[in-house]
């Protein structure tokens, strides 16, 4: 299966782990991604609310640069994701909109007629198009014993959940006990991370962070896996300030879903991009799944 | 010789006149359209005085044909057919058009109105003139009734029945009537005791000389239409020879397997193996649940049998198929509670101390798992703050878009019920409060007065995940308060859901056996929401009670009393008229090639082996007109619904069509398609 | 009693129908006996001026087969018409159109191509591409062809008909029943079809029971039984709606009836007692599976239904090449968006 | 065509599309005036012919109104609508007609809503497809009545020759 990929700016930096691993687990499954040609950036959150039109003719620009032959683009990162389906839905629904985005697009000799392209989450795209049977073929160590936290976050599943409910999602919590492990169960799997409130208030996002991490260490996860760039960079890397601002001692590792598919499927963590974290994430791994400790001391 | 045709428009006050131009409709059907004699128009054509100008008019110009175009004619169809009648004109040689709901209503531009009006008029003068005079049929009623359903719907529709003297078969698929009813401590808002003033009814029910119950049992097949329905009734096997069941309750004392019972504790407590769902139960013979009884499942035990003092076990016994004849069909299926697993984020099934409603009423009642004590999962612990969320499923577009109802006043009487016996404090979530019924409003004031709080807010999740330390070890009720405008956190101890009110799992399959539909929610259709609310579109079956729509107990009391009434009324005519509407063979024209042999769901269709013909049978045929239009060799009639009618009415609905659509130079060829113009130049 | 006059005339058709009256046999000799033939230009040498020249009306019976494809059939038919006193329309084509009914399919752009194009027989002799030209001048003068009608046209679309004798061709007990009927001035009411009342099952001696259809054959993919009804077995035989009177024949030899004698009396469109007697007995209620028995077993639908029927239809003919051909066959605004 | 107002033949059910469009009255529901009902008992009453006929007739389009399947009144004849349906829809593409012109709808007595819907969209596709005029298919050829003017002429000439 054939797909075109938005990697977004995040999978460049700060979030390379993440398109290291999505690359590694897709080749293992088959799953073949084109990058687009000479993407550019989707906005992130703020275009749209200082300039819609503007906002979403830049993202429109990826979308007609998708190779004609592709009908479907995966990003994996969450406000990607959520950007280019947007703008997708906005052309479709606003006829004089998709005009003046159109209009736009011309002056670059560039055309995109909405609807023509699919935009895919990297999750939807295991779970849906490879499925349970394929994914468990490729499990090689079986995550028994890690209890592992999925949290989705607000943007793959709002507004637009799919068939999954928005309030409690489940296609992760299903894709990870393919993989072996134990699904925490907790109850704020899809409450918000923060967002950039780190960047406004740094006391409200502090809460919204903590709230996370503290139901999560309530249930007695090892670890919390995410599928968005943003709670990852929250999640992991305000701990330590969220720690000093309450006074907690939380110590959990925050990875994306698809680097624990790669310890899953017997990849090498340092191509999954492990160590790149801040609140280190294999040392927990290794001493739970049963078989990596001693494979790790070899 | 030529029919006489005449029409008359309806104003409808402004309500057609508003919007048509009835003077131009009435002149242009006088002049343009053949045959017609009399064309008017009239202010209330269904007045007296309006009636009056078709009853002149047939007597003095002659008229052999009326249309009248007005309203739906499921309104007023029988009044012109009446008016004609009285006239001494066949009343199915009248004709109504709807130019009302179908025209004025639902148009903007007067003179588009007009023209598809005229095209309605035209239709219906064209068909009138190849209608036939017809004369209804009768058919006699069975006196006997089934009714279907042993909740408080059907008992009350059995019991006015019954009492009225005429034979009534009650059909209860669990092992006792009662229904949901049963179930409940206290009823709102006179919190009369429930058990105390449904018992006597269900044993009135049981001990009945004209009542004959069939518990534990489904009815399996329905043929026949109104007056003589025949019912197969499926018996299933109780285990326990009825007959010989004294109901002294020893073998479920000594049966030794316990079952978590889900239907009539809702989960909250335990039955045994062989058992009688409640003290009270009506019949008293209890039922092996074969699924659970260890002889059934591992072949070992027979406790029952050898403790039974009048062998009335019996592990042999299979289901059995009973044949009855009613005249009318009473359906009180009730409904069944919303699954609160399917809202995820209120944590049902997930966070031990949230509750569903019936599991709350089974832990206020006195003879409930706990004794009537609100107690905690764990079956100790008083609780010291207890959340109600109404609307659990209801009132919301992703499950169910209607109001249940009934939950407001419930939770009312719940909170009620925590105050009396507990300590804790209550608060109602609630999207909006409805108390519209007698005395409702002043219990939701006493509420108000005894202390319970009321949040406006749709909740938005029950969590444990505590953020201060007072929430630590509760439950965590996160709601948008929407009179204070702004988020509330509230730590509970326990927390009860109001889920919906569904129409049963297999209210549809009932349906399809009956012949009646259900709503798009799921609930059976009535024939008219307002006029009629408990009969159906097929004669001689009736809805009562909460499988209509979700409603409490006195409606549900009074729709089995208007049930019974209607059914009542049935029999004392003792025989109803059967529309002349159905279809017949012309054995000449007939191959017998059997097409339409499995077409007709009512079996009205039987083939003559000897003869080669099929032929239809009167009584049976409903006249929908399939087989009409199945028939390869144009031997079936339908009558009043012809191909010679409706070809006319096509003709006449499309007359501007043929006027202006179709090519001068195609006029004068003799074809058989498109016949010369209808009307003449307009 | 003087003879009557007969007249016989031939269409657009195959001739079958020509041959048909002799298959008579002997009872020719008992027409001659009762008609002197007037004009048959297949059996005798009447010439087109002599019938002209005849008053109107001095025809007794004219037997009329074919449908109205060209400028020269309708004056022929409105000739006949014209000196007729009883003019029958004899056979499929003259009654409904029958096979070159079906030409109805395409107009005359669409045929000429086929046979001055894209034929292979004619191809390779005609590089230029020419085509029949109604006028072609010559040194000599003019040369003249008749018209070739986009749309064939049965002969009561062209002029009025007495009576119909169906059947591609009619079979000689029912020609020689309907001579009978005239010599006998035994005929039924003007505008009728000489024939049976009821459809071929009546005299077909299958057995038949109720009937359900998971799926239609085609008659190349199963050999049916010789017991059962054709149709219970998948095969769609028209015998269900088409008009009894030939006894049945193709079922007799284990073939599906196709439908030649068209419909049965107050029918007005032979296709959709067809189709809706077959739908109606599909065993199957899902939207999907209902589709695909369609149009997996009835993949010519058209030809299938309206096989003989088409040009006497409701419809006719087809719209993609209907009228002027040029115009009509223009992509629909959606289409062309699609 | 900016002014072409489509006629349409709506075939509806006694017992739910026709209540759904009396529903859709008494809620003064607006929708455009071009569907013109004509009521049978059961959509399994519509013969195929009917619609044949209206298409002859000058027609722009038929639309078949019945219960939701599951839900007719008369148990289960609106199968054999949608069945009948499916078989005279794939005829009719087969000769040209546009699939939009004919459209099998379901409508209970409380969709007065979806079926007023059904009812614009129809509108809106038939009125984008311009007018049918079925007939028209079958118009004389312009040549016509030269060519028989001119098989007349010949023959007066050729009789004249041999007299």
């Amino acid at each position: 299966m054939k797909y075109a990929y938005y990697p977004g700016c995040s999978l460049e930096c700060n979030a390379a782990a993440y398109d290291m691993s999505v690359r590694e687990v897709a080749d293992l499954l088959g799953i073949r991604l084109q990058e687009i040609d000479d993407w550019n950036c989707c906005g992130a959150t703020e275009y749209f609310s200082q300039d819609e039109l503007t906002a979403t003719a830049v993202i429109a620009r990826n979308l007609a640069l998708v190779d004609p032959q592709l009908k479907q683009v995966v990003a994996p990162c969450a406000a990607c994701y959520l950007n280019l389906k947007k703008t997708d839905r906005l052309m479709a629904e606003h006829a004089d909109f998709n005009q003046k985005v159109n209009e736009a697009l011309a002056a670059g000799g560039l055309h995109y007629r909405p609807g023509t392209v699919q935009v895919r989450h990297m999750l939807d795209v295991i779970c849906d198009d490879i499925g349970e049977a394929a994914v468990r073929d490729k499990v090689v160590k079986p995550l028994n014993g890690l209890r592992v936290a999925p949290y989705y976050g607000c943007q793959v599943v709002r507004p637009y959940p799919g068939d999954e409910n928005p309030e409690y999602p489940m296609k992760m919590d299903h894709l990870l006990s393919w993989l072996g492990a134990e699904v925490v169960d907790y109850p704020v799997k899809a409450h918000c991370c923060g967002g950039h409130m780190t960047q406004i208030s740094e006391p409200q996002a502090f809460e919204l962070i903590r709230r996370l991490l503290q139901s999560a260490q309530d249930y007695d996860a090892d670890l919390i896996v995410c599928m968005c760039p943003m709670c990852q960079l929250n999640l992991d890397g305000y701990q330590g300030r969220v720690n000093g601002y309450f006074n907690t001692e939380f110590k959990l590792p925050i990875v994306y879903f698809t680097q624990i598919m790669g310890i899953a499927f017997g990849l090498d963590p340092k191509k999954l991009g492990f160590g790149k974290e801040l609140v280190a994430a294999l040392p927990v791994v290794r001493a739970k799944v049963n078989g990596l400790a001693a494979q790790a001391a070899q | 010789m030529a029919e006489r045709v005449g029409i008359y428009v309806c104003h409808c006050g402004s309500n057609i006149a508003g919007m048509i131009d009835v003077e131009e409709v009435a002149r242009w059907a006088g002049q343009s359209i053949k045959d017609v004699v009399v064309s008017r128009d009239y202010k209330f054509m269904c007045s007296s005085l309006g009636q009056k100008l078709i009853e002149d008019d047939i007597r003095e110009q002659g008229l052999t044909r009326v249309v009248v175009a007005a309203c739906s004619p499921h309104l007023h169809e029988k009044t012109f057919r009446r008016a004609c009648q009285n006239a001494g004109l066949n009343q199915y040689l009248c004709q109504m058009t709807n130019i009302r709901e179908h025209v004025s209503w639902v148009s903007t531009d007067r003179q588009k109105a007009t023209e598809k009006a005229k095209a309605l008029v035209a239709a219906a003068a064209e068909r009138v003139k190849h209608q036939r005079p017809l004369e209804q049929g009768f058919v006699k009623v069975n006196p006997a009734t089934l009714v279907i359903g042993g909740g408080i719907a059907g008992l009350q529709a059995t019991l006015e029945l019954a009492d009225a003297g005429y034979p009534v078969y009650l059909v209860e698929r669990e092992p006792s009537i009662g229904g949901h009813m049963a179930q409940f401590d206290k009823t709102f808002p006179t919190l009369d005791c429930s058990a105390c003033i449904l018992t006597p009814k269900m044993s009135e029910v049981g001990q009945h000389e004209n009542v004959k119950m069939f518990t534990y049992a489904e009815v399996e097949e329905v043929s026949g239409s109104v007056g003589c329905f025949k019912v197969k009734i499926r018996q299933k096997a109780r285990h326990v020879i009825f007959e010989k069941c004294t109901g002294c309750g020893i073998c479920v004392e000594k049966c030794p397997r316990k079952v978590v019972d889900n239907v009539f504790e809702a989960g909250m407590g335990y039955r045994k193996a062989i058992y009688t769902p409640f003290p009270q139960a009506v019949p008293r013979t209890p039922v092996i649940d074969t699924a659970n009884c260890t002889w059934f499942t591992r072949g070992k035990c027979q406790v029952c049998s050898k403790v039974c003092p009048t062998q009335a076990i019996d592990y042999d016994q299979k289901d059995e198929i009973i044949q009855i004849e009613v005249g009318n069909i009473i359906v009180a299926t009730g409904w069944k509670l919303f699954d609160c697993t399917r809202i995820p984020q209120y944590g049902y099934g997930r966070l031990a101390n949230v509750f569903t409603n019936m599991e709350f009423e089974r832990m206020c009642n006195a003879a409930g798992p706990t004794g009537g004590k609100i107690v905690l999962r764990d079956g100790k612990t008083e609780p010291r703050r207890i959340a109600i969320i109404h609307c659990v499923g209801s009132r919301d577009v992703r499950h169910n878009q209607y109001c249940s109802a009934v939950c407001c006043m419930a939770a009312l009487k719940f909170g009620h019920l925590v105050l009396e016996k507990t300590k804790a404090e209550v608060y109602s979530f609630y999207i909006d409060m409805r108390t519209p019924m007698k005395d409702y409003e002043e219990f939701y004031q006493r509420l108000l007065e005894e202390g319970m709080h009321f949040v406006r807010g749709k909740v938005a999740e029950v969590t444990d995940a505590a953020r201060l330390p007072d929430e630590q070890g509760s439950l965590i009720v996160q709601v948008e308060d929407t009179l204070l405008g702004t988020q509330r956190r509230i730590p509970v101890d326990m927390v009860v859901l109001m889920a919906a009110l569904e129409p049963q799992a297999d209210a549809k399959e009932l349906g399809l056996k009956l012949g009646i539909s259900c709503s798009m929610a799921g609930w059976y259709t009535e024939r008219h929401p307002k006029l009629d609310p408990v009969a159906t579109m097929t004669d001689g079956v009736f809805v009562a009670g909460a499988c209509q729509g979700p409603k409490d107990i006195p409606a549900s009391v009074a729709q089995g009393a208007a049930a019974a009434a209607r059914v009542a009324g049935m029999i004392t005519a003792g025989k109803v008229t059967i529309e002349p509407i159905i279809a017949s063979i012309d054995e000449q024209k007939c191959s017998g090639c059997r097409i339409c042999n499995n077409l007709c769901p009512y079996n009205a269709i039987e083939y003559d082996e000897e003869k080669g013909v099929s032929r239809v049978v009167a009584a049976m045929c409903k006249g929908c007109g399939t087989c009409v239009s199945a028939c390869p060799a144009n031997a079936i009639t339908g009558a009043h619904f012809s191909n010679e009618q409706i070809a006319a009415e096509l003709e006449g609905i499309l007359w501007d069509a043929i006027a202006d659509g179709r090519p001068a130079s195609a006029a004068p060829d003799g074809s058989k398609a498109p016949q010369s113009t209808p009307v003449g130049a307009a | 009693m003087s003879k009557g006059k007969l007249a016989l005339y031939w269409a657009a058709s195959c001739g079958g129908c020509e041959i048909a009256v002799l298959g008579i046999d002997e009872h020719i000799l008992d027409v001659a006996k009762a008609f002197d033939i007037v004009f048959w230009p297949c059996a005798t040498d009447g010439k087109v001026r002599d019938v002209e020249k005849m008053p109107d009306g001095s025809i007794d019976l004219c037997l009329f087969n074919g449908g109205i494809r060209t400028s020269e059939q309708e004056y022929m038919a409105q000739l006949m018409r014209r000196k007729s006193k009883v003019l029958v329309a004899f056979g499929s084509c003259a009654h409904e159109g029958c096979i070159p009914g079906l030409a109805n399919l395409y107009n005359r752009k669409a045929i000429f191509d086929t046979v001055y194009k894209e034929g292979s027989t004619t191809f390779p002799e005609n590089p230029q591409d020419h085509r029949p030209q109604p006028i072609t001048d010559v040194p000599e003068g003019k040369l003249s062809l008749p018209l070739f009608y986009d749309t064939l046209k049965t002969l009561d679309q062209t002029v009025e008909v007495d009576y119909y004798l169906p059947g591609c061709p009619p079979e000689a007990k029912n020609i020689w029943a309907a001579l009978v009927a005239v010599l006998e001035g035994k005929l039924p009411p003007k505008g009728s079809v000489i024939g049976l009342h009821t459809t071929v099952c009546d005299e077909c001696p299958r057995k038949r029971s109720e009937k359900k259809i998971k799926k239609f054959y085609r008659t190349w993919e199963i050999i049916p039984d010789e017991e059962n009804c054709l149709l219970e077995q998948g095969l769609v035989c028209c015998g269900i709606a088409t008009r009894a009177g030939c006894g049945a024949l193709c079922p007799q030899v284990n073939s599906p009836c196709i439908g030649c004698h068209g419909p049965n009396d107050g029918v007005e469109d032979y296709g959709a007692r067809l189709m809706s007697a077959l739908a109606s007995v599909i065993d199957s209620q899902d939207p999907e599976e209902i589709q695909r028995i369609i149009a997996e077993g009835i993949p010519d639908p058209v030809g299938t239904f309206y096989r003989f029927s088409l040009a006497a239809s409701y419809l006719r003919r087809s719209k993609a090449f209907g009228g002027d051909g040029a115009a009509a066959a223009q992509p629909t605004p959606l289409a062309a968006k699609a | 065509m900016e002014n072409f107002e489509p006629k349409i033949v709506g075939f509806l059910c006694n017992w739910c599309s026709y209540r759904a469009a009396d529903l859709a009255g008494s809620a003064r529901i607006k929708y455009p005036p071009n569907v013109r009902v004509i009521r049978v008992m059961c959509s399994g009453r519509v013969d195929p012919a009917f619609v044949l006929k209206a298409f002859s007739m000058g027609a722009d389009g038929v639309m078949v109104a019945g219960c939701h399947p599951g839900e007719c009144h008369y148990i289960e004849q609106n199968y054999k609508a949608m069945r009948r349906f499916y078989m005279l829809k794939q005829t009719l593409v087969a000769m040209g007609l546009e699939p939009q012109r004919f459209e099998l709808v379901w409508a209970s007595a409380a969709e007065g809503q979806q079926l007023a819907e059904a009812i614009e969209r129809m509108t809106d596709n038939v009125r984008r497809l311009g007018p049918l005029r079925w007939a028209e298919n079958w118009a004389d050829d312009p040549q016509r009545e030269e060519a028989l003017q001119h098989i007349v002429k010949e023959h007066e000439e050729a009789l004249e020759v041999i007299s």
